[in-house]
């Protein structure tokens, strides 16, 4: 049996050093594009305020449009229900 | 009244094999552990009920056309359930304290160490006779060291479906071991003076950058490494869901209704994994060992790379941090939080350990990409 | 315009056969009871048009590659779906009445005696020219007595899936009559003075012990009666994670959203085989009539049975609690509740039938499960 | 280290068709539509997101075994998914504004000349080479004048199966320009006088006539279409759901958890389905032309019926509501309402514009039973 | 390809003329069935008073029935931890 | 027919005994156990005083213990929610 073990450890090794290597290569890239990507669409240090206006008018909109359907068929029923209810 | 001894011919005390009450006894333990314990009890609970179900005799609960049986094949053997459960959990994770701190992403890079050093480990087991691990096997053994459920679920059917059973028992309790296992090799490994550290403030992200960060992990996955996408799609979709503000109702029944269900028949059908023929081996006592091995080599890596980071930004980062580089997402976080805590009652860690906590989650995803890429297949 | 004529040759009016007509009368008949009557309207909602549905000409719901079909042979043929109605109905369970005072049992057993003496009476039934059930036809038309609706499903499914859309109706029609077929019966087999019994509160029990309930019902059954864990043992689950206080989550989706959802494919499948070859016969008569007298004889044997155990306590015990041991839960507790309100005003059975109620929905499990063992297979 | 050349050699970049890379490019162009510029993002969220993950190499999301693969075979061409959807927006939709003015039918009736005129301009494209339609393809094609999501989806699944994904993009495309393409036409053929137009308020509808309203739908289907009970039969389920009043539970769980985790399934099944080979052809050109013909040409019907009956009726009902009979429920009512408050401030059509919105779902659903019954088959 | 397109040509447009004349009957046959109902019903422009009681009667009773399981099961809960608390 | 049903009908005979028998059997067993596990955890009647407090223990725990990674992402997000508003 241990004479057999030979090459599957050694590709077992070699597996734990490119795996690690992609792992580390990976998240590396990761990194890099996250800086990237936050330097470009303006989130690095902004000034609070600022993300705060931003996030106040960007938040509420999104759920206002969010499933209209639904809205619109509750804002129908309760037209009606007024209407009934006259 | 030949019904009389009709019924009892077919009584479970009539057709037990000793095996099979002691698998029913591992059931009935994983639902103390679960329930009394509060060992991750979202899974270990319907895990120790198939775990009981899947033994009885006669009902045939496992075999072709039994409820487990379908709960298996459907959910397990095509890896619906962890992939679906996978978008949930993405639905559930906020990026926030990663997008601010992305060097973070280097702590659950390092803690997968603990994947591929037990997959050797496993490999040189089978050097004591009675263990027979292929590479394969040894694989989806070594992803319990990934912290991760859904991961370690997929990856064992894809790997090693006979092994499932005790990989995904061992990786959900060394998840709710995560305050016993990690504590002391934190100690160990740091200073009290490095314990004492104080982080700065995360700066806070926008929420543009969170709806680009699931686009962008997805974009870098499909190119690099497209084994990964299954996993890492289904976790970039349900984050997306969230993040874009736009499918507000889509992502909270990934992450409320639809995740639930899925839990309920992914733990059955991962309990009917625990057969006494499959799970009576030698091989679960060196998957259990392993698995122990597995999380103490991810946490001491991922605190050393936080040592060593912290060296390199002059004292800036606690190296207790890295410990949460092994996911077990929140609990391992929470851990660094409250050894912190011991050294210094007024540092809160708690979102600093979320950055590697999650970006372990990416770690595993990623290592379970590159193992199907090598090994599967 | 040789597409109107087209168009006319696939018509509803050109194709239809007149029994086809005479089930969606009944169709919308059941739809009426459901809506109108309030007869069990989450189950016979979604059977009546399920019937409705299966006997329209040309458009197939029932074929192969239909909506029913699937949904029949997806849900009922596998014998999933009224498992996990089981599952979503212990989930809803609250034992603590029954916890309190076991010997409620033995009035949830006594009332099993409405199926068996059923069955004996559809093997009679065979003397009349027509009639011709076999042994397991009679068993499933027996469990109607059960007074259970997933258990009838579930053992109809597996002894006679011809008969499951008649079985499935009577059952659920009987249910929804209990407030008219129970109190007569009752009024007759007791004596004023004894309906104006007041029993002495309940116990409280603590909820380690609702805990540990479920775990021994899944025990002793497995023990002694394997065949009954697909319905006893989902039932065990949902009452487990309703009382063992860690999964809320996964309780709350048993009871509510996922059994929803089964709820509509079930009734929808149950009416896909209300078809008329299947419906349209002489069976189905004996089926309604068997039905009725099933109910009769498992209210008598429980009232019965709880006269017996009011004499050997002194009088401690109101006999009109013993119709309740059919199950038909809550309504047939209710129902006790209120023929006892009628001879006492101040007498509060409400509680007090709860435990032989939930004791009849073991009880008809056990039933099944003793069918299972001695007829299927 | 062969272990990184074979993984290199699995890389996305190593394995990248370009028609791939164009693919991945429209998925997530259709991301963007959806998020930022929130053109129906329930449904074309996932459906770019699908979209992308269809075209990665090496991962097989699409090929036997992979989740797509599961989904679109699974929900897709069992007609499972669309028909379910259909039953959830039953239980959302009102019929109250149509019951109370059914002449508001007529209009939903004449908006599906969409339909049929782009029918026969499919065929018309045949003359230009490289267009190659069948009578299927082209009926497939037409239903996008139907301006229903569903519908759509369930015709092209039975009728022209390669052209579903061009074909929901362009429908739910189409739909979210509807505040783009309408308003044009709607002043084109009105005057400024006609616009100006007060209707008188609708009466009262009672909950009898609402919950009689989708049984009679149901009825005069299987009478004289039984080819389109399907999605006709579907939707009257959801709406009497709804409107009976005895089964809220089921009703609630249909239009929320049930429609939102069968939309995710859809959405990515449909984009599965956006495929190079598939996608990339002068066809998808002509789909996208003929896709907006179809909405125009049915809003031009919608508007000039309205409009003839606002002659025979002396000016009592605004042509304007003509529009929003080509369903596309219920951004077409809103966009009628917004038409109409421009051109006199205090006339609010909203509710007036729901009766001929929710004809048009009837309307197109008719129409696809047509199709199915003429073309199909 | 141009003169073989002439038959299918045929069918589209006879398809068009039986599409819209079943189309217009079919909703039309509706129109007339929907005001029969109506006027069966007693749903025809009911005075208003009476439509709010006959609904204030109805929908509620509806609600209170429905789901029964579920309602019984909170009171039973909620009577057991009164017991429970005394 | 009539003389066919000679057997049949006896093993419907035996089964309505056996039926009983068992049933009465099984759920007799568990009243017993009931009873034996009431008296074991403390269960049979506890003075009420005590069962208040213990469940008041026991309750609320595990309601707070339940869940948590949802009650982590809560509260990282309020954290984070208040960090962005500062
Ligand atoms: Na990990
Ligand atoms: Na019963
Ligand atoms: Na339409």
């Amino acid at each position: 049996m241990e004479n057999n073990i030979g090459p599957v450890l050694l590709e077992a090794a070699n597996l734990l050093l490119v795996g690690m290597v992609v792992v580390f290569a990976f998240l590396g890239i990761l990194i890099f594009l996250v800086k990237l990507m936050s330097s470009l669409v303006g989130g690095d240090s902004p000034a609070p305020s600022a993300t705060n206006s931003n996030q106040a008018a960007r938040r509420p909109a999104p759920a206002k449009q969010d499933d209209v359907k639904v809205k619109a068929a509750i804002s129908a029923a309760i037209h009606q229900y007024r209407q009934d209810n006259k | 009244m030949e019904g009389l001894a009709t019924l009892w011919a077919s009584t479970g005390i009539a057709n037990f094999h000793w095996q099979q009450l002691i698998m029913i006894t591992v059931g009935f333990l994983l639902l103390y552990l679960a329930i009394s314990k509060k060992f991750e009890p979202l899974l270990l609970l319907p895990i120790g009920f198939g775990a009981v179900l899947t033994n009885i005799p006669v009902a045939g609960f496992s075999d072709e056309g039994g409820l487990l049986y379908y709960a298996y094949h459907i959910g397990i053997d095509t890896g619906v359930f962890p992939l679906l459960i996978f978008m949930g959990v993405g639905a559930m994770t906020d990026f926030g304290a990663l997008i601010a701190n992305p060097k973070m992403l280097l702590l659950g890079a390092a803690a997968q160490t603990g994947i591929f050093a037990t997959l050797f480990g496993a490999i040189l087991l089978n050097l004591i006779p009675g263990f027979n691990f292929t590479l394969a096997d040894a694989s989806a053994i070594a992803i319990i060291g990934g912290a991760d459920g859904p991961t370690a679920i997929f990856l064992a059917s894809r790997l090693a479906p006979d092994l499932l059973g005790a990989i995904a028992v061992a990786a959900y309790s060394y998840m709710a071991l995560v305050p016993i296992i990690q504590p002391p090799i934190m100690k160990a490994l740091t200073t009290k003076e490095e314990r004492k550290i104080v982080m700065e403030q995360l700066r806070p992200v926008s929420a543009k950058e969170k709806m680009i960060f699931p686009l962008m992990v997805l974009g870098i996955t499909l190119l690099f490494l497209p084994e990964a996408t299954p996993l890492v799609g289904m976790f970039c979709l349900g984050n997306l869901m969230r993040e874009c503000g736009v499918v507000d109702r889509l992502s909270k029944t990934a992450q409320n209704e639809l995740i639930n269900v899925i839990t309920i028949f992914l733990g059955l059908a991962v309990g009917s994994k625990l057969s006494a023929d499959k799970f009576l081996t030698v091989e679960t006592l060196g998957i259990l060992a392993l698995g122990a091995v597995a999380f103490g080599i991810g946490t001491a890596c991922g605190v050393l790379m936080a040592k060593l980071m912290s060296k390199l930004s002059g004292g800036k980062i606690n190296p207790l941090i890295g410990a949460a580089g092994v996911s077990a997402v929140p609990m391992a976080a929470r851990v660094v939080n409250k050894v912190g805590l011991e050294a210094n009652p007024h540092n809160f860690l708690l979102m600093h350990a979320m950055g590697p906590n999650v970006a372990g989650v990416l770690g595993s995803a990623v290592a379970a990409g590159i193992l199907l890429a090598l090994v599967g297949g």
